[in-house]
């Protein structure tokens, strides 16, 4: 009997530790949570990552430059556009080659869709992770939508591969233009349905309003970017501050709040969702027309040096730093991705809440777990 | 009293604020047309698949049975995975010269990642992507295609 | 009145002597109880399966789905193969389990069940027991089914399991009270704990528009504690999927876990019929004070559809509350219940008790 | 679908002569029936497939409609493992625990590619299991990557069609012969 109390009681201080994953429903995938609890309050949070480590950096340094775009499709699979976008552009700043309007303002519509698409994801799952199942059904009925334009264009659904160096793969499906208008104008139908499920509902107030607060001084600190540090009041929009692609030309805000908890997290995206409607509406009617791709060498070769470039994804910055050393593969390719930086500060924000609170700190951190083990 | 007013307050807007859930949801569950579901195997005889959708690669072949690879080898290095590979042989022509043609394209579909390189890359259009999807076998072993198999799909839209 | 064609009372009077006069009075207790037992076993497996199969229906409508529609007419064959299927499944023994305990706590669950579904008016004379203190007994057996729910969580040897088990216990007993009370503020109004006389009472209207708005208070609040009573969403901290993968039935499987889940549906359809005979007037048709020609095609509507149709109104709005909101955490659980449900529900009680001691109900 | 619609019926021939005993057809007929049209998977996702996993239980596609739409997130009460994404090493005895704890019977889907043969990882990477049918026994495959939402729903449709083949002794002859 004494023995099998052992198993339970860890210590002294009758910490009860239970392990949250490698396979549980919120945990968005393969990630172990070992959770140390006094009755429904949580002491203390380790995260164990690499249950999905599938060495994508070590892999990128066996494949030319073209190869390594489908790589980073796998990496964060949500904004898998962005990701491509970012090699892409890394590549082509190496090599100096002038990227035509037309293919900037496809990147840009496409990104812009990939993060609407993304933020649909999240507001299904985040809402699923807090109990109200419904909410996961209408996001992804909504993002089915989005799909279709990507797979009418691009031949993949969620999994593009649609960047190459020097523009992209195939021209735009000539229904394009069409499929995105009817999804915005039926997305702005569904989105006040989408305030009125959740995001003021009383529950939806109670679990996430004060949960988890993350000051900006700590968010810079800890380096959390993307919608979850805009919600801290940190500055962080790539797309403001180092436009790329065609987001020098198109009027945005950056949605920043302070309070940097929960509730703000989940509403920096939401918001999001608007402000990408915003940019695709302002490009869709004025693509330029030209030629959808560079002609390129058939073998890229990078001069010798670092290259290094960042775009933002749907979840925070993504760095993507390339070592070349003049040869057809790279040297060495190292991603800076979001997620790894943002889960850094878990245990950081749930310490003294409840196990409840844990669920909806991490599922408002909105992590994609092959993007952190990479 | 302030506080028994913002008691009540808060009860008020509480409920006002499920009740506009609700109303949502069951304003859903009353508008049966609202359904978007495909049924996926009864419709399948009229399914329209979009035409750049990646099912599976394939060799188009002409109403001759001829198709267009010369067996350079171009997509199996291009691919990223080792997913293709060519195997060719010599033949001799009928003027006496040697000639490398295909013997055997090897698709291994368990393994594409459908990154479109190889259609891409290959120099003759002899790749494409055709739409069908439906792969799924108990034996693994049946994923690994022989592409360019006598009476294979007939030459179509290639050209593009 | 027209309806009282539909009067069981001679026909189980008419069972009741025409076996007493075939065997010896034991006997015939004996017989009577089995053929109830019987019926009952028989009710709760074809509600059960309905259930489960309503529920899934109604959430797929909700959602922009179908549904199960690929066995039989719209999939109402789903649900059998499911039971089916989990009779046939595989029962795992778990290591350190307390085996006795661990097998006993679904047939615990069920067992609440048989004991509340027996005291309900499903028609008139159609009862298995006619308690003169059918609410009271009803809220002491159904508040036995926790029991249930702690066996299974303690015994399991599983952490969640063990979370689970201790909230649903904590909630249960919280709401536990609000039910009884809100329940109380009927008995208050209709003056009976005999579940047939409240019933009689209701045959000039419902007790939800002869109570006035204390009655429309108490039913709300019945409701919702209703609901997280039977640890249904938005109060289904117990199993919490998102938290404690499947919380105190996480080690059960096949046979052992159906029990549980339909347990969960029937213990849904006892709250909903409970609401339904107290404040929606039973098996009693819908009457418009004077309109003679409707109440009377009203009437020719057998009781027990009415019943049923009342009963299914209830679960429906139920199931919407699971489908529509987000889960509560344990502490909110609790505020709801001391800090709001509570206190309004005792000013409740004082306010229909006026009402009754000045006589200005209907 | 009718059966010739449907791919692959060489093997499925192969398996239904592997077990039949006429004296229990009509049981295992009705039994089969039950698990072949109350398939609950297990809420078990890594990567990429798993979204498109979601994504078929989403309206437009709709799992429910075949009765699948019970995720349960206990291995105990799950019928069928859909193993969608990559498994790398680290993750792999955890996959086969959850193989174990499932309840007989239980089936496997391997979803996409870096299931079947590691996919997209299959040539450089270092840490990546090349196919999970070195771990766990696997019924059916549905390459892709990831593969549509159709093709998960043809994937189960075609293991609907393996467990009607099989009979209460050919899963106890399958369950003996794997060694894993």
């Amino acid at each position: 009997m004494e023995e099998k109390a052992k198993d339970i009681i860890t210590d002294e201080q009758q910490e009860y530790i239970i392990n949250i994953g490698p396979q549980h429903p919120s945990t968005h995938g393969v990630m172990r949570l070992v959770v140390s609890l006094k009755g429904e309050f949580v002491l203390n949070v380790e995260p164990h990552i690499g249950y999905i480590h599938r060495g994508i950096e070590k892999m990128c340094e066996s494949l030319t430059y073209p190869q390594i775009i489908h790589l980073t499709d796998r990496m964060d699979y949500l904004s898998a556009h962005i990701n491509n976008e970012a090699v892409c552009l890394a590549v082509e700043k190496a090599l100096e080659v002038d990227i035509p309007d037309r293919v900037k303002v496809i990147r840009t519509l496409m990104s812009e869709l990939t993060r609407i698409q993304s933020h649909e994801l999240f507001w299904a799952s985040y809402g699923m992770d807090l109990g109200g199942q419904t909410c996961y059904f209408y996001g992804l009925r909504d993002r089915e939508m989005v799909l279709d334009i990507f797979e009418e264009t691009t031949g993949g659904r969620m999994i593009v591969s649609y960047n190459c160096p020097g523009g992209v793969m195939y021209d735009l499906h000539p229904n394009f233009r069409k499929r995105v208008k009817e999804f915005i104008k039926h997305f702005r139908k569904v989105l006040p349905e989408y305030d009125d499920i959740l995001t003021n509902n009383v529950i939806f107030h109670g679990r996430t309003v004060g949960i988890g607060p993350l000051p900006l001084k700590e968010a810079i600190a800890y380096g959390i970017t993307g919608p979850s540090g805009r919600a801290s009041g940190f500055s962080c929009d790539v797309r403001k501050h180092e436009p790329y692609s065609a987001y020098d030309r198109v009027k945005f805000n950056e949605v920043l709040f302070t309070e940097g908890d929960s509730y703000h997290r989940y509403l920096a995206r939401v918001e999001e969702m608007r402000e990408s409607m915003d940019i695709i509406e302002q490009l869709i009617d004025n693509i330029p027309e030209g030629p959808y791709a560079v002609k390129m060498k058939p073998v890229i070769k990078l001069p010798e040096g670092e290259y290094y470039q960042r775009v933002e994804t749907a979840r925070g910055e993504l760095g993507v730093f390339i070592i070349s050393d003049g040869n057809k593969l790279p040297y060495r390719v190292k991603f800076r991705t979001p997620n790894f930086a943002n889960l850094s500060v878990l245990n950081h924000l749930v310490k003294g809440f409840k196990i409840a609170d844990l669920i909806a700190i991490f599922g408002s951190l909105d992590f994609v777990i092959p993007d952190i083990d990479r | 009293m302030r506080s028994i007013i913002n008691y009540l307050k808060d009860i008020f807007w509480g409920v006002m604020s499920l009740l506009k859930g609700l109303k949502v949801t069951a304003s859903y569950f009353w508008r049966p047309g609202a359904i978007v579901t495909e049924k996926y195997p009864e419709n399948r005889k009229y399914l329209v698949m979009f035409e750049r959708c990646k099912g599976e690669l394939i060799m188009p072949h002409n109403d001759k049975n001829e198709h267009n690879c010369i067996s350079c080898g171009i997509c199996q290095m291009s691919c990223p995975n080792g997913s293709i590979e060519v195997i060719p042989k010599t033949i001799d022509t009928e003027d006496g010269k040697k000639k490398r043609i295909l013997d055997k394209h090897i698709y291994r579909l368990g393994q594409c990642t459908f990154c479109g390189l190889c259609v891409k890359n290959c120099p003759t259009h002899a790749l494409a992507f055709s739409t069908k999807f439906e792969h799924a076998v108990f034996n693994k072993a049946l994923l690994i295609k022989v592409l360019n198999k006598p009476g294979s799909q007939l030459k179509k839209g290639v050209e593009q | 009145m027209p309806f009282d064609i539909y009067d069981f009372t001679s026909f189980t009077k008419w069972i009741d002597t025409s076996l007493e006069n075939a065997m010896s009075p034991f006997w015939t207790t004996v017989t009577e109880m089995a053929i109830a037992g019987v019926l009952f076993i028989l009710f709760y497996a074809v509600v059960g399966l309905f259930l489960v199969y309503a529920e899934r229906k109604v959430c797929a409508f909700v959602q922009n789905r179908l549904g199960p529609n690929r066995l039989g007419p719209y999939g109402i064959f789903q649900t059998i193969a499911d039971l089916i299927k989990l009779l046939f499944k595989e029962l795992i023994p778990i290591k350190n389990a307390d085996r006795f305990l661990f097998n006993l706590a679904p047939y615990i669950v069920i067992i609440v069940n048989f004991m509340v579904l027996g005291a309900i008016p499903y028609a008139k004379g159609l009862h298995a027991i006619d308690f003169n203190i059918g609410i009271f007994y009803i809220i002491a057996v159904s508040s036995m089914s926790v029991i249930g729910v702690l066996l299974a969580g303690w015994s399991s040897n599983n952490k969640y399991s063990l979370i689970g088990a201790m909230r649903s216990g904590a909630q249960i007993v919280s709401y536990e009270l609000s039910v009884g009370l809100s329940l109380i503020t009927m008995v208050i109004f209709a003056g009976s704990m005999q579940l047939s006389v409240i019933v009689e009472a209701q045959r000039t209207g419902w007790f939800i528009f002869k109570g006035h708005i204390p009655a429309f208070i108490a039913f709300v609040i019945y409701i919702i504690a209703g609901t997280a009573e039977t640890n249904r969403g938005p109060f289904d901290l117990a199993e919490a999927e998102s938290e404690l993968t499947a919380g105190y039935h996480t080690e059960y499987s096949g046979i052992k876990f159906a029990f549980f889940y339909l347990a969960e549906f029937i213990n849904m359809f006892i709250v909903a019929s409970i609401a339904a005979t107290i404040f929606l007037g039973g098996w009693m048709p819908f009457h418009i004070g004077t309109w003679e020609g409707f109440n009377r095609i009203m009437d020719f509507v057998p009781p027990f559809i009415w019943y049923l149709g009342k009963t299914f109104f209830v679960i429906w709005v139920i199931m919407l509350f699971k489908w529509t909101f987000p889960r509560l955490r344990i502490d909110q659980l609790l505020t709801l219940e001391w800090k709001y449900l509570l206190p309004i529900n005792l000013v409740n009680v004082l306010i229909m008790a006026f009402i009754v001691l000045m006589g200005w109900h209907f | 679908m009718k059966y010739d619609e449907f791919g692959d019926n060489e093997s499925l021939e192969l398996l239904r002569e592997s077990g039949s005993n006429v004296l229990l057809t009509t049981i295992d007929d009705v039994i089969n029936w039950g698990r072949k049209n109350s398939l609950w998977p297990l809420t078990f996702a890594t990567s990429c497939c798993g979204i498109e996993m979601m994504q078929t239980g989403a309206p437009k596609h709709d799992f429910a409609r075949f009765g699948m739409e019970v995720y349960r997130a206990s291995p105990r009460q799950a019928d069928v493992i859909v193993v969608a994404g990559t498994i790398v090493k680290k993750m792999a005895p955890v996959l086969k625990r959850l193989y174990d704890q499932m309840s007989e019977p239980k089936y496997v889907v391997a979803m996409g590619a870096c299931t079947i043969t590691g996919g997209p990882f299959f040539l450089h990477s270092y840490s990546v299991v090349n196919g999970v049918d070195k771990i766990i026994p696997v019924d059916v495959y549905i390459p892709g990557c990831p593969p549509r939402p159709q093709a998960l729903l043809y994937g189960m449709l075609q293991l609907q069609r393996l467990i009607e083949t099989q009979t209460i002794e050919s899963r106890k002859k399958r369950n003996a012969s794997h060694n894993y």
